[in-house]
């Protein structure tokens, strides 16, 4: 008898790009499971299916795994206004829920049983690695002083914008206080915010506009949270269009390969993006029982699908890793159990994946976790940040010459 | 010359177009199958006995989901169907209904479910507010507008933070056990499609909902047979907007999550069009038909299909394949053939 | 009953009425007579407020009703029918029909929309013009004498104190028109109704009405009983081009 | 100074792009009465065949654009023969047809994510991101290019309609079909091509808006309110008010999101929508409805 | 005596409703004018659109010049030589006057012959030369009746269909109209028309046609049929003849 997961993403519609990605990770981790031998020595079906971006129809999905097709267990979606929802409905039915993507702090304040966020952190501590890698890898008196802050309205860049500029969390529905982030990354590296602007999720065209009031602004660091890599893309051609010149630009989307493919080497060259994920990070980990490092699933990766993975496959095929070991570790399908048994995990006996090793606080934030930070040059992403725990750290380049 | 004229009373054309006639006659008051959809509805009052006998949340699930589009469809049916203009924003409705419900909800605990009527009212007043300036315009540039407005309101929820803004803005769980969690939300939402589907009919039957026929047809001519256009459109608009609000604030409370992306779509727009249209534009089955086939063949490509594109390309070769062969919707084109099966007349 | 004053409608330089100014008395048959384009139906718009004149005013019953919308002109007992047919596709002729019947206040809107009664009135108004064979059929697909017929089966289904018909009789079988033109005369006898007629049927109009008004060029020309305008040689010339002497001779 | 000057320049370069993109559908309209809602999507698909002959081929998408013109005015002919065709007689058509091209639409991003999956495009060739400095105003080139190119286009369709006898045909068929058969028009050969220019127009556009926005299946959605409130405010039909009310409307959001925040210029083309329903329901340019 | 257009026991009707026509036959003979009387509703306007094309024949023939035409598009029809105005008037709303007029000689290909017509139709309507840039469609009835009347001058084919020429157009107009017509036929043009002024129409024919419930009752010279007393009753008015 086969083993059931569900899991239901963005197929089509606005966040089908990473969507069509997240599949891909999922797919290639249960294959690879597949060939060695399934999970409790049965096979391993996957079950996914298109919720159109929509987030009524997502939840309609993972209602419809756990009655109809009765799954032994779920992959989180993309996206935290996806995965909000869904939160809410499968801690009701007591499941355990993986997830890829889902930052918002907000989401792990609800008393959702079961979370467990497969990334660093909440979003809204991003922007403590931002800082660091000014501080540390910049000498000291020659950083940015000034800072544009422009954003996509989107849950993740708002909460990453929150942490920057030491906004108050609230809950919107009781009005209740979930964090205070004053005063704010930025403010406490001692760098001015001279431009703060928003743009709407959907339908925005006026890239040049924008870049042009930046440009005015003469912010010496640009930091653009886009939704996804194509804001991204759009942002920075429209940047090199206007010929703005900040010493340092920092993007929250960008590592993909889209985004290269889009804008080109030169105007990428010293973007800094922060990733859960890089190819080239020596992180060990486990599947089907073995060692599996990030270089096998680069490799597998490629073989399978001809392109390189980037980190919107790398995430989902760590949480698909994520509930092979839970299974495994506690032996059984049931899903209360296997949270247990992932709430037990300690900095010894961690979840190993190709992101690195997990373990959970109580509301399901990675603990002791850090961001990468990476940075195109000459068309290359490399990490740059953080220096001293792994190989192969490039050094940063800084100020940017412009695009 | 010699004049004749055969006036032969056997006359072929004459008896043709005599029973022609005769048969619109009869389709005309064709009795209808009233017992069907009480029937109908009794049947779904019962179902949830089920969850003795096994886990069928699932189904009541689907059957709940498809009762708040027949609510939706029937009420964009008033505007949509009977008066003529089309709307693809009718998710306003939907929103506003669901947040009025939601943030009562959230602040002060009263359930959805005794609110629904006042969230209603209150998308009524934004429709009767709306319609005021959208319906002076019809056809094309109605449409647009109609979409023109969701945009609108889509920008001011994103930015409104007393709501929550583009982050949206989560509601309390009930504390039932799972199996009877859904319970309440089920009738809710069973009641309120009924008496949707109730209304309708009585608004088709009434001199109002003749008035709204011509105005459909020609409004010149509607107004100058005495019909006061502008109310009745106004009227009309008012009254689609209070059913679709009404489902919009069980709804809320049913996903427990409210977010202007998830009610603010052009998709649950085009959702009521489609089922409406498929169904049979201003007849009273219509858009119940219509959103049971559009729910069934949803399920239908996730469970054959899975994710794909093949899922979005299905469902706009379902709209034009129905548009080309029954351009009336499946009840319109049926009944204009004759071929309409009893169970299926409601009006 | 029935007054317009000093009546203008413009569009752009051409004048479709220019200052016309005429009465209709109470319980009369008028007739609005002139050659194509003098403005008669534009007129009749001002009247019944299908467009908006561009300056004068019409009274009716001593009331101004150039600013009310044309469903109140309706409601105070005005009705017209259309040069040009207008119907109501995808409803039947008894729908068309029914539509005009008098519907008042909120109440009446929540009433049947086809009480028996208003069928059976409809249905003898059809069976008098000779189109109950058409009852059921689709208002759209009829020929173009039996629309005409259908919105003069309108009108009378609202029972108007005043009727504005615009060329009734074109297009409708004279034998028919014959009978057609009996009734009106018997509603106007009988019934008081007024009526305000727009054709071009000369020998038509000289039966039926009390008084003729004649325009062209968007003004009144001439305005008296049918046997003087007749005479009239401005009337002759820029209108009849000497048919009636022709039909006389 | 420059700064109020800078704005200007940058909302005329994107009022030109979108000019481009609204007078296709204004144009359709205008002659065929066919809403489509679908245009949008099929500029995406114009845009795929410009990218993949820049990818692969190296070629110009401003080359390319006669070339994707000439395969979307293909694919217009089958669209046409395939859905529209029978609906020609129905009294409802233009209304049908709206609901038609929305199943379109969704067809068409339905086919072109099955072909080239979600990923976003843009065709990158050396003037997409450049812009020629006049002191410290700039032009960006690749909004100027289009513009400029997209106004001739639509100058010369304009004029071939209107001057020309096929021109006539297409504008009688759509005005009285009966009486242009009646007049010896071959009606349906004329709606065929008149449909195949508005596709073959979507596939032009196509090619230009491929290194001004990036695309992707889905991006429809975004751009058909946009487009469409543009078409609405210039007066349904009128191609003239289509680009005014692009001009016009892009120019202003782009003081609005500057001055204002970027998030209300979206809405400024929603507003101006309502407003001009307010005081002047035709539209911009659009003729007043007839009455009686 | 060669007929130029035959229509012989045709069956007709709109889509897949009844028949309309059923037994209509129709005897054309070149030069001369045609007048077809009736009540309303007895399927004379749907005898003229089968004949042009406009509706699908069912059963029977419909033979010009030797040729049958049943089956062909309106369009191949007209290019035959034979035109038709229908009823509800087919005009070009929003286009001028003159532009419809353009239309009228679609066919033509020689585009200064056809200014040269235009310009002649002009000459002779002078109320159509006064509102030559006006929009066809703000144009009064009467007006619009002329120009649909006028443009079928301008092409000359060898029949003209006309549905009720006369409708809405002043008497002194009315005369011209049929001057006109007098005039194309003298011309060589044959006229076939539908009337419901039958007394003018007959008076101003060669030949009458009766049609009631979608057959022809009698066909023969128009005198006859004024002259018969039966015909004076049920479709004339009653009157007795002038
Ligand atoms: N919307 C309009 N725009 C421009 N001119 C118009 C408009 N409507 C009417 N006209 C002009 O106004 C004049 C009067 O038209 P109207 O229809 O009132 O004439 P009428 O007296 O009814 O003629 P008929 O006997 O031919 O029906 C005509 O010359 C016509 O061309
Ligand atoms: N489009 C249509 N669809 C269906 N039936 C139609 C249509 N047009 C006409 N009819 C029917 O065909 C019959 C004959 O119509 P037709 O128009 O030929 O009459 P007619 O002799 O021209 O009358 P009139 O003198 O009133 O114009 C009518 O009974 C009418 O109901
Ligand atoms: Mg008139
Ligand atoms: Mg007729």
């Amino acid at each position: 008898q086969t083993l059931k997961i569900g899991a239901s993403l963005p197929i089509t519609g606005g966040l089908s790009v990473s969507g069509e990605k997240h599949k891909r990770g999922y797919e290639l981790c249960t294959k690879l499971i597949n060939e060695a031998g399934g999970i409790l020595g049965r096979q391993v079906e996957l079950v996914v299916s298109d919720n159109r971006s929509d987030p009524a129809t997502a939840i309609n999905q993972y209602e419809r795994f756990i009655n109809v097709d009765k799954v032994d267990a779920v992959y989180g979606t993309f996206s935290s206004r996806l995965t909000f929802p869904v939160g809410s409905i499968l801690s009701k039915y007591n499941m355990v829920h993986a997830v890829p993507s889902g930052g918002a702090l907000r989401i792990y304040e609800q008393g959702y049983r079961n979370l467990f966020y497969f990334q660093v952190s909440a979003a809204e501590y991003t922007g403590k690695d931002v800082v660091a890698v000014i501080q540390d890898l910049i000498p000291a008196g020659q950083g940015p002083k000034t800072a544009a802050i422009v954003s996509a309205d989107d849950f993740f860049a708002n909460a990453i914008a929150a942490g920057l500029l030491g906004e108050k969390v609230k809950d919107p529905a009781t009005d209740k206080e979930i964090a205070d982030l004053a005063p704010g990354y930025l403010a406490d590296a001692g760098i001015k915010v001279v431009m703060q602007e928003k743009w709407p999720e959907e339908g925005f065209n006026d890239w040049l506009n924008l870049a042009n009031s930046i440009k005015r602004s003469g912010a010496e660091m640009i930091i653009g949270l886009t939704a996804s890599a194509e804001e991204a893309v759009q942002l920075t051609r429209s940047l090199k269009t206007v010929g703005a010149t900040p010493k340092l630009v920092y993007l929250s989307q960008g590592a993909q390969t889209e985004f290269i493919e889009g804008v080109g080497e030169s105007p990428a060259n010293g973007v800094m993006i922060h990733t859960t994920w890089h190819k080239d990070v020596p992180f060990e980990s486990t599947l089907a029982g073995k060692p599996f490092s990030n270089a096998d699933f680069v490799k597998a990766f490629e073989a399978e699908y001809g392109v390189e993975p980037d980190e919107d496959s790398a995430i989902p095929f760590a949480v698909c890793q994520g509930i092979e070991q839970a299974i495994n570790g506690a032996g059984t399908t049931d899903n209360a159990k296997m949270g247990e048994w992932l709430h037990a995990r300690t900095k010894d006996d961690p979840v190993r994946t190709v992101l690195g090793r997990f373990t959970w606080d109580e509301r399901g934030l990675a603990k002791d976790k850090s961001h990468i930070m990476t940075q195109w040059q000459d068309g290359k992403l490399n990490f740059v940040y953080p220096t001293g725990e792994f190989e192969g750290v490039v050094p940063f380049s800084y100020p940017k010459a412009g695009f | 010359m010699n004049v004749t004229l055969q006036q032969s009373s056997a006359n072929s054309v004459l008896e043709a177009r005599r029973a022609h006639n005769e048969k619109l006659a009869r389709r005309a008051d064709q009795t209808r199958a009233t017992w069907f959809p009480l029937a109908l509805l009794v049947v779904l009052l019962a179902l949830p006995l089920l969850q003795f006998v096994g886990n069928y949340n699932y189904v009541l699930h689907l059957v709940l989901f498809t009762a708040s589009y027949v609510a939706m469809a029937s009420g964009w049916n008033i505007l949509g169907g009977f008066a003529g203009y089309v709307s693809l924003g009718h998710s306003v409705f939907f929103g506003v209904g669901g947040y009025f419900a939601g943030m009562l909800l959230a602040r002060y605990g009263i359930s959805t479910i005794i609110t629904a009527p006042l969230a209603g009212l209150v998308a009524a007043v934004l429709g009767y507010m709306v319609g005021l300036i959208t319906l002076k315009v019809r056809g094309p540039s109605f449409i647009i507008s109609s979409i023109a407005l969701l945009m609108i309101a889509r920008i001011l929820f994103d930015n409104w933070e007393f709501i929550g803004g583009a982050n949206g803005l989560t509601l309390p769980t009930n504390d039932l056990p799972v199996q009877w969690a859904k319970l309440p939300y089920y009738y809710a939402m069973i009641v309120i499609a009924a008496f949707t589907v109730w209304a309708t009919y009585r608004i088709k039957h009434s001199k109002f909902g003749l008035g709204l026929r011509a105005i459909s047809k020609d409004e010149i001519k509607a107004e100058s047979a005495g019909i006061d256009t502008r109310f009745y459109k106004v009227m009309a608009f008012a009254l689609s907007a209070f059913f679709v609000g009404m489902t919009g604030a069980v709804w809320g409370e049913y996903l427990t999550y409210l977010r202007p992306n998830i009610f603010l779509l052009i998709l649950v727009s085009a959702n009521l069009v489609l089922m409406s249209i498929l169904g049979g534009k201003g007849t009273i089955a219509g858009p119940v038909v219509g959103a049971i086939l559009i729910v069934a063949l949803n399920e239908l490509f996730v469970a054959t299909m899975g994710a794909s594109e093949v899922n979005i390309l299905g469902t706009g070769l379902v709209m034009a394949v129905g548009l080309i062969f029954f351009p009336l919707g499946l009840v319109g084109t049926l009944a204009k053939k004759g071929k309409l099966p009893r169970v299926l007349n409601w009006d | 009953m029935l007054e317009v004053k000093n009546l203008c409608k413009h569009y752009g330089g051409i004048k479709a009425v220019d200052g016309a100014t005429f009465a209709v008395e109470r319980g009369s048959i008028t007739a609005l007579i002139g050659p194509n384009g003098a403005g008669k139906t534009t007129a009749f718009n001002c009247i019944s407020r299908t467009v908006t004149p561009t300056s004068g005013e019409v009274w009716l019953d001593g009331e101004r009703i150039d600013q009310l919308r044309p469903h109140k002109i309706t409601a105070k007992g005005l009705s017209r029918t259309f040069q040009i047919s207008r119907n109501l596709s995808d409803m039947t002729v008894i729908e068309n029909v029914i539509v005009q019947s008098r519907v008042e206040g909120i109440r009446g809107l929540l009433r049947p929309a086809m009480s028996a009664e208003e069928r059976d009135k409809a249905m003898a108004i059809l069976d008098f013009l000779g189109i109950t064979r058409i009852a059921y059929e689709d208002g759209h697909n009829l020929s173009y004498g039996q629309k005409k017929l259908m919105d003069l089966a309108a009108l009378l289904m609202s029972d108007p104190k005043i009727i504005l018909l615009d060329e009734p009789a074109g297009g409708v079988n004279p034998t028919l028109m014959e009978e057609i033109i009996g009734h009106i005369r018997a509603l106007n006898e009988k019934k008081g109704l007024t009526v305000l007629i727009v054709e071009h049927n000369m020998e038509l109009i000289m039966r039926l009405s009390h008084r003729v008004v004649v325009m062209a060029q968007g003004r009144v020309i001439c305005d008296g009983p049918p046997e003087m305008v007749r005479k009239d040689p401005q009337v002759l010339d820029a209108y009849l081009g000497g048919v009636l002497e022709e039909e006389a001779a | 100074m420059a700064d109020i000057l800078q704005i200007l320049i940058l909302g005329l370069a994107l009022g030109g792009v979108i000019a481009l993109m609204g007078s296709g559908l204004s144009l359709v309209f205008g002659v065929m009465r066919i809403v489509n809602l679908a245009h949008p999507s099929l500029i995406i698909a114009g845009a795929y065949i410009a990218y993949w002959a820049f990818k692969v081929l190296g070629i110009d998408p401003i080359v390319m654009l006669p070339v994707s013109a000439a395969i979307m005015a293909a694919i217009g002919v089958l669209l046409y023969r395939l859905m529209f065709e029978r609906e020609t007689k129905s009294a409802k058509y233009s209304e049908m047809t709206v609901l038609l091209t929305f199943a379109l639409a969704m067809m068409a991003e339905g086919v072109l994510g099955g072909l080239f999956t979600n990923t976003q495009r843009v065709t990158s060739p050396d003037y997409a991101t450049d812009a020629f400095f006049i002191g410290d105003v700039f032009i960006p080139k690749g909004q100027l290019y289009a513009g400029v190119l997209s106004l001739a286009i639509i100058a010369a369709l304009t004029l071939f309609l209107k001057y020309s006898r096929l021109g006539y045909a297409i504008r009688a068929t759509t005005q009285n079909r009966e009486a242009a058969e009646l007049l010896g028009v071959n009606v349906n050969f004329i709606s065929i091509l008149a449909f195949a220019i508005g596709i073959g127009l979507a596939g032009a556009a196509g090619s230009l808006v491929s290194f001004v926005f990036s695309f992707f299946p889905a991006k429809h959605w975004e751009w058909v309110a946009m487009l469409m409130s543009v078409v609405v405010l210039g007066g349904m039909g009128s191609i003239l008010g289509t680009v005014v009310a692009a001009l016009l409307l892009s120019v202003v959001a782009a003081f609005v999101g500057t001055w204002i925040g970027a998030t209300w210029s979206t809405m400024t083309f929603f507003l101006a929508l309502f407003l001009i329903l307010l005081i002047r329901p035709q539209g911009l340019f659009g003729e007043k409805p007839e009455m009686a | 005596m060669t007929e130029l257009l035959q229509v012989t026991n045709i069956t007709a009707g709109y889509g897949d409703g009844p028949a309309i026509l059923d037994g209509a036959h129709l005897t054309v003979e070149p030069g001369k004018v045609h007048c077809i009387i009736g009540p309303n509703g007895a399927g004379k306007s749907t005898l003229l659109k089968s004949i042009c094309g406009m509706l699908t024949i069912r059963k029977g023939d419909v033979v010009f010049k030797g040729k049958r035409l049943n089956g062909m598009r309106p369009d191949q029809i007209l290019r035959e030589g034979i035109c038709f105005v229908p009823q509800e008037r087919a005009l070009f709303p929003k286009m001028t006057v003159r532009d419809n007029l353009r239309m009228g000689g679609f066919i033509l290909n020689d585009q200064k012959e056809l200014d040269r017509r235009i310009d002649g139709i002009l000459e002779r309507f002078p109320i159509l030369r006064e509102r030559a840039e006006q929009h066809a469609g703000t144009m009064s009835g009467g007006q619009q009746q002329t120009l649909a009347m006028a443009r079928t001058l301008i092409i000359k084919p060898a029949i003209v269909m006309l549905d009720e020429p006369s409708l809405g157009l002043a008497p002194k107009v009315i005369q011209e109209m049929f001057d006109i017509m007098k005039m194309m036929s003298a011309e060589g043009v044959t006229v076939l028309l539908v009337e419901q002024n039958a007394l003018m129409g007959l008076k101003n024919s060669d030949w009458g046609v009766v049609l009631d419930l979608g057959r022809t009752l009698f066909e023969g010279p128009a005198a006859d049929v004024l002259a018969d007393p039966r015909i004076q009753e049920l479709y004339l008015g009653g009157k007795k003849a002038a």
